[in-house]
């Protein structure tokens, strides 16, 4: 199966999170900003970074890359899609996820070790983990305080659209403790803490992040 | 506005420039006048006294430095040594691994985050320059009281001025130091440390060579960062007009930077350079000279190439400009295509300026017009060298008769309340407050940071081969005996990189001092390098490079003398490191050493 | 050569953490006058001559597009001379 | 209720790699009326009444003390209704 990873200029964790593909047992190919071609992926990761510097807002300049365009309308057709940290700000900012990520309550940039607890088990992001399970993974942003407004809460609330919630302290002021979230559909992920960092325990705090990747590839296969 | 070029110069001798406000003595100035036969037009008046500034040429220290090559021990592991952007070492299996320190000590100062923003921003071009990847950084900081107002002002900007330009270049921060002490009110140290990994066969140098090859500067446009001090000349060519302001601040564009890293390294590996420079302290003046005296010997470059930010500024700006996110390359004429096509891909703003020429002569023109021929040699490096006069201090005999009794607390009691108060103090209180504010996870290879004693990266996943680094330095042991004190720092930072089960290899160091025109900071310099020299000397490592940052003090009132030791180690396999916490109970507990 | 300045503010309902940590401050630096403070961003663009309708309808469809995020902010835009 | 605007913008000869980021996006989205950005701060400050003089001669102190830096920064006071 194979994973198209894309790098934007200013993107960080594109080699993590090609890695991580890598020891889930995918294939990861390089998605460069500028090329409106997705080389025949099955899914795609939008990685963690400062793409164009984070410059005006966060993602704001990255989202209208040329490869964002086929990116868009595969998700719309149901291609998995995931967007980590910065790739989460993308996904909000291309309006793939309702929403938008703002400066951290504590106002610094923030990088710790994090619980987070799975509360959607359905997308093709987080099937290999158990309903509540938690988890330990790195958190590090400087604008990762989820805010939306009531109604959009609600239905996230309600349709169980949040896939993983802060355990604890809340970290950057999140609504709701929202660490990520899907789609109506299901397909496209937006999370906030980074589980390339955690594939394996001798660089990371655990190797808990490596089920997004597994997940996927499962739901891939079918 | 008058161009004052090398033909004014020479029908015009006498005329009186402004070579004091440079910074230059009126010996300094007899000197360039005797090297040119001339009097120097505005633009090699600029180039002399910013390359002959203590910063750029090291004479108050280059007298004493010299012992790290005299008592260097020879070391297989050296491919490159002092003199170079920064010393390259051999860590096994084909890699060389480049590091060294820097500081950013009064631009910090003056403009905490810009100043520590542009300090990392420095280093890491450096390490970038030896045809490394960067791939960790770590932050030596010194400050104030922790509850002194000048504290309250610099730090929270310095902190996240490391931050903000490490994060952004996704540069995992290993290490550090966060110490305070009374004397560094006014006086913040910001020193960077980066290390970077290469095949053997990338390393680049800083040489201009083969006469043809092309002069390439490319990077971010350039405009009037940090040349607050040339602007005296700027004034004097631009007539009783006055330049418009110019600010001695830098401001750095981590974003541009790290697009110049992957376009750089892309360069790299297509094998298109013959020799690289980056801009830094001294920009232009440097990197042509610098690279001009390391080649071939010539070099000719046409300056009105040069993009600008700001359109008004003078030639003699245009050379002394500290804009950031800059780099020279030389290109060989049937590599250039590509090269560009790069640069293009990346969105990096390149111009050919110049190309490299035989002979001895660095000629600059402006619109036509020669306003710079000089030896390049004698503006890179045959700068003055003092031999300052050095006395130890009366302190030194007086501390040593103190008697101080420390109260030993005895009880259960007394040892609890000593402890915790020990641990409240901010200089051995926990230090997340600042490394959570650090990316240490980025890269996805490292292995320790902190809050071990050392940080380490791998560098090899299939072989899992790894490298630590570790920064140390204790003021006031240097303070008391500076011999000893930077033996021990030394010591300290090579166990630190011991204890993690990685096998030192090489010295960097970045020597923070107060005024080197004071006999008694100059005799506690003389004894730090002689002590470092000589430990290095007994322990078999060789120093490969490092930087000396003196003035550092307020009015008469000099910091503690700071020599900061970094130590880089190798270790064959990460799996194998011991970190610094007890990860199970029932393990036993040994004392080493006496 | 005249200036379009667009103003842009986070939305009075969404949190403004930058605007709260001012608001703070300045009573603590012997400030009093601030019953609140929000904190947004402006641009000041430079353009050719006076702009024109269309320009400015432009400016408008930028700021929508690239120098807002309308789910959290409202933009202004005017003419600066 | 009255509001008073500090603006605050980095000064002319100082880089601003945040606006030049937008100037470099916003061709790519279209747009070509801008010759240059420069992006920087707006702070609305709410005060109770009309400000007074006092009241305002207060703000600039802070504007320069606290909401901008004067090595690298502008800024201007106003009064908006
Ligand atoms: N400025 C800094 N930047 C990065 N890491 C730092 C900094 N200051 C301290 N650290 C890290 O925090 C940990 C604890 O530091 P410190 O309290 O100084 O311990 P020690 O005295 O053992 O060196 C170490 O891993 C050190 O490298």
């Amino acid at each position: 199966m194979k994973i198209g990873v894309v790098t934007f200029p200013g993107t960080l964790d594109d080699r993590d999170a090609a890695r991580a593909v890598r020891h889930a047992g995918g294939e990861a190919i390089s998605l460069w900003h500028n090329d409106a071609d997705l080389k025949g992926v099955d899914a795609v990761i939008l990685p963690g970074g400062f793409s164009y510097g984070d410059y005006l807002r966060c993602g704001a300049i990255s989202r209208f890359s040329p490869v964002m365009e086929p990116i868009i309308d595969a998700a719309n057709g149901g291609m998995p899609l995931l967007g980590i940290c910065n790739g989460f700000q993308v996904l909000a900012e291309a309006h793939l996820i309702p929403g938008a990520l703002t400066r951290n309550h504590e106002l610094h940039f923030l990088c710790h070790d994090q619980n987070l607890r799975i509360e959607n088990t359905n997308t093709p992001w987080t099937s290999s983990f158990a309903q509540g399970q938690e988890i330990l993974i790195p958190l590090k942003n400087g604008e990762g305080a989820y805010m939306c407004d009531d109604k959009t809460l609600a239905e996230l609330e309600s349709e169980g659209r949040i896939i993983a919630r802060y355990v604890g302290e809340n970290p950057n002021g999140s609504r709701n403790l929202i660490a990520g979230i899907t789609n109506a559909r299901g397909n496209v992920v937006g999370l906030m803490p980074h589980p390339e960092h955690a594939i394996d325990s001798l660089t990371g705090p655990s190797a808990d992040g490596l089920g997004f990747f597994t997940s996927v590839l499962k739901a891939l296969v079918g | 506005m008058a161009l004052d070029t090398v033909a004014i110069a020479q029908a015009n001798p006498d005329a009186t420039q402004p070579f004091a406000e440079l910074g230059l003595k009126a010996d300094e100035y007899a000197s360039i006048k005797k090297i040119l036969g001339r009097r120097p037009t505005s633009s090699e008046l600029a180039m002399y006294s910013v390359m002959w500034s203590e910063h750029c040429s090291y004479k108050s220290s280059k007298v004493h430095l010299k012992q790290f090559g005299e008592k260097a021990v020879k070391s297989d592991a050296l491919l490159v040594g002092i003199g170079e952007n920064a010393g390259v070492v051999d860590v096994g299996q084909g890699y060389a691994v480049t590091f060294k320190i820097e500081s950013h000590n009064h631009p910090s100062f003056i403009e905490p985050y810009q100043g520590a923003a542009t300090g990392v921003g420095g280093i890491v071009r450096d390490i970038l320059t030896m045809g490394a990847r960067p791939i960790a950084i770590m932050d030596p900081l010194r400050f104030g009281p922790a509850d002194a107002p000048d504290t309250r002002r610099v730090l929270p900007g310095i902190i996240a001025g490391v931050g903000g330009y490490g994060n952004c270049l996704g540069l995992p921060n290993i290490g550090g130091e966060v110490v305070f002490d009374e004397t560094y009110i006014g006086n913040p140290l910001v020193n960077a440390l980066c290390v970077g990994v290469m095949k053997h066969s990338d390393i680049k140098l800083a040489k201009a060579a083969g006469a043809g090859n092309l002069v390439v500067l490319y990077g971010a446009k350039t405009g009037g960062d940090g040349i607050g001090g040339v602007s005296v000349l700027a004034s004097e060519t631009f007539e009783s007009k006055g330049p418009a302001k110019r600010p001695a601040v830098q401001v750095g564009d981590p974003f541009v930077e790290k697009v110049l890293i992957e376009c750089s390294l892309e360069i790299f590996a297509e094998d298109l350079v013959v020799g690289i420079q980056d801009l830094g302290g001294a920009g232009l003046s440097c990197a042509t000279s610098e690279l001009a005296s390391g080649g071939s010997g010539g070099m000719k470059v046409q300056l009105d190439k040069v993009p600008l930010r700001d359109p008004s500024l003078s030639p003699e700006e245009i050379l002394m400009s500290e804009s950031q996110e800059r780099m020279c390359a030389i290109v060989e004429p049937s590599k250039i295509a590509r090269f560009l096509e790069i640069c293009e891909k990346w969105d990096v703003t390149v111009n050919v300026i110049g190309e490299v020429t035989d002979g001895n002569h660095l000629e600059i023109t402006w619109n036509g017009e020669l306003i710079v021929d000089v030896p390049p040699r004698t503006v890179a490096h045959d700068g003055p060298v003092y031999n300052r006069p050095l006395a130890q201090p009366a302190y030194i005999d007086a501390v040593a008769k103190e008697v101080i009794k420390v109260p030993i607390p005895s009880t259960p009691d007394e040892i609890k309340a000593t402890i915790l108060k020990l641990a409240a103090t901010p200089n051995l209180a926990d230090k997340s407050w600042v490394t959570n504010q650090y990316d240490r996870y980025v890269q996805g290879n490292t292995i320790q940071s902190q809050p071990d004693d050392s940080g380490m990266v791998r560098i090899d996943e299939k072989t899992h081969l790894g490298v630590a680094v570790a920064t140390d330095a204790n003021a006031n042991w240097s303070y008391l005996n500076p011999y000893q004190g930077a033996k021990l720092a030394l010591a300290e930072a090579a166990r630190n990189i011991a204890t993690a089960g990685a096998k030192p290899l090489a010295v960097t160091n970045c020597l923070n001092f107060g005024s080197p025109e004071d006999p008694g900071v100059m005799w506690q310099f003389a004894e730090s390098v002689r002590g470092l020299a000589d430990g290095c000397l007994e322990m078999g490592l060789p120093i490969t490079g490092g930087n000396v940052s003196f003035y550092n003090q307020t009015g008469s009132v000099a910091i503690l003398p700071t020599p900061v030791i970094g130590v880089l180690g190798v270790i064959d396999d990460v799996r194998t490191r011991t970190p610094m916490s007890f990860d199970r109970a029932g393990l036993d507990l040994y004392l080493l050493g006496e | 050569m005249a200036k379009i300045v667009v103003d842009v503010m986070l939305k009075p309902e969404i949190l403004d953490p930058q605007g709260k940590a001012v608001a703070a401050a300045l009573p603590r630096l012997g400030f009093s006058f601030a019953k609140d403070v929000r904190q947004g961003k402006r641009f000041e663009i430079e353009v050719d001559g006076d702009p024109t309708p269309t320009q400015l309808a432009e400016v408008e469809k930028a700021a929508e597009k690239l120098l807002s995020n309308p789910v959290i902010e409202n933009f202004t835009v005017r003419v600066e001379k």
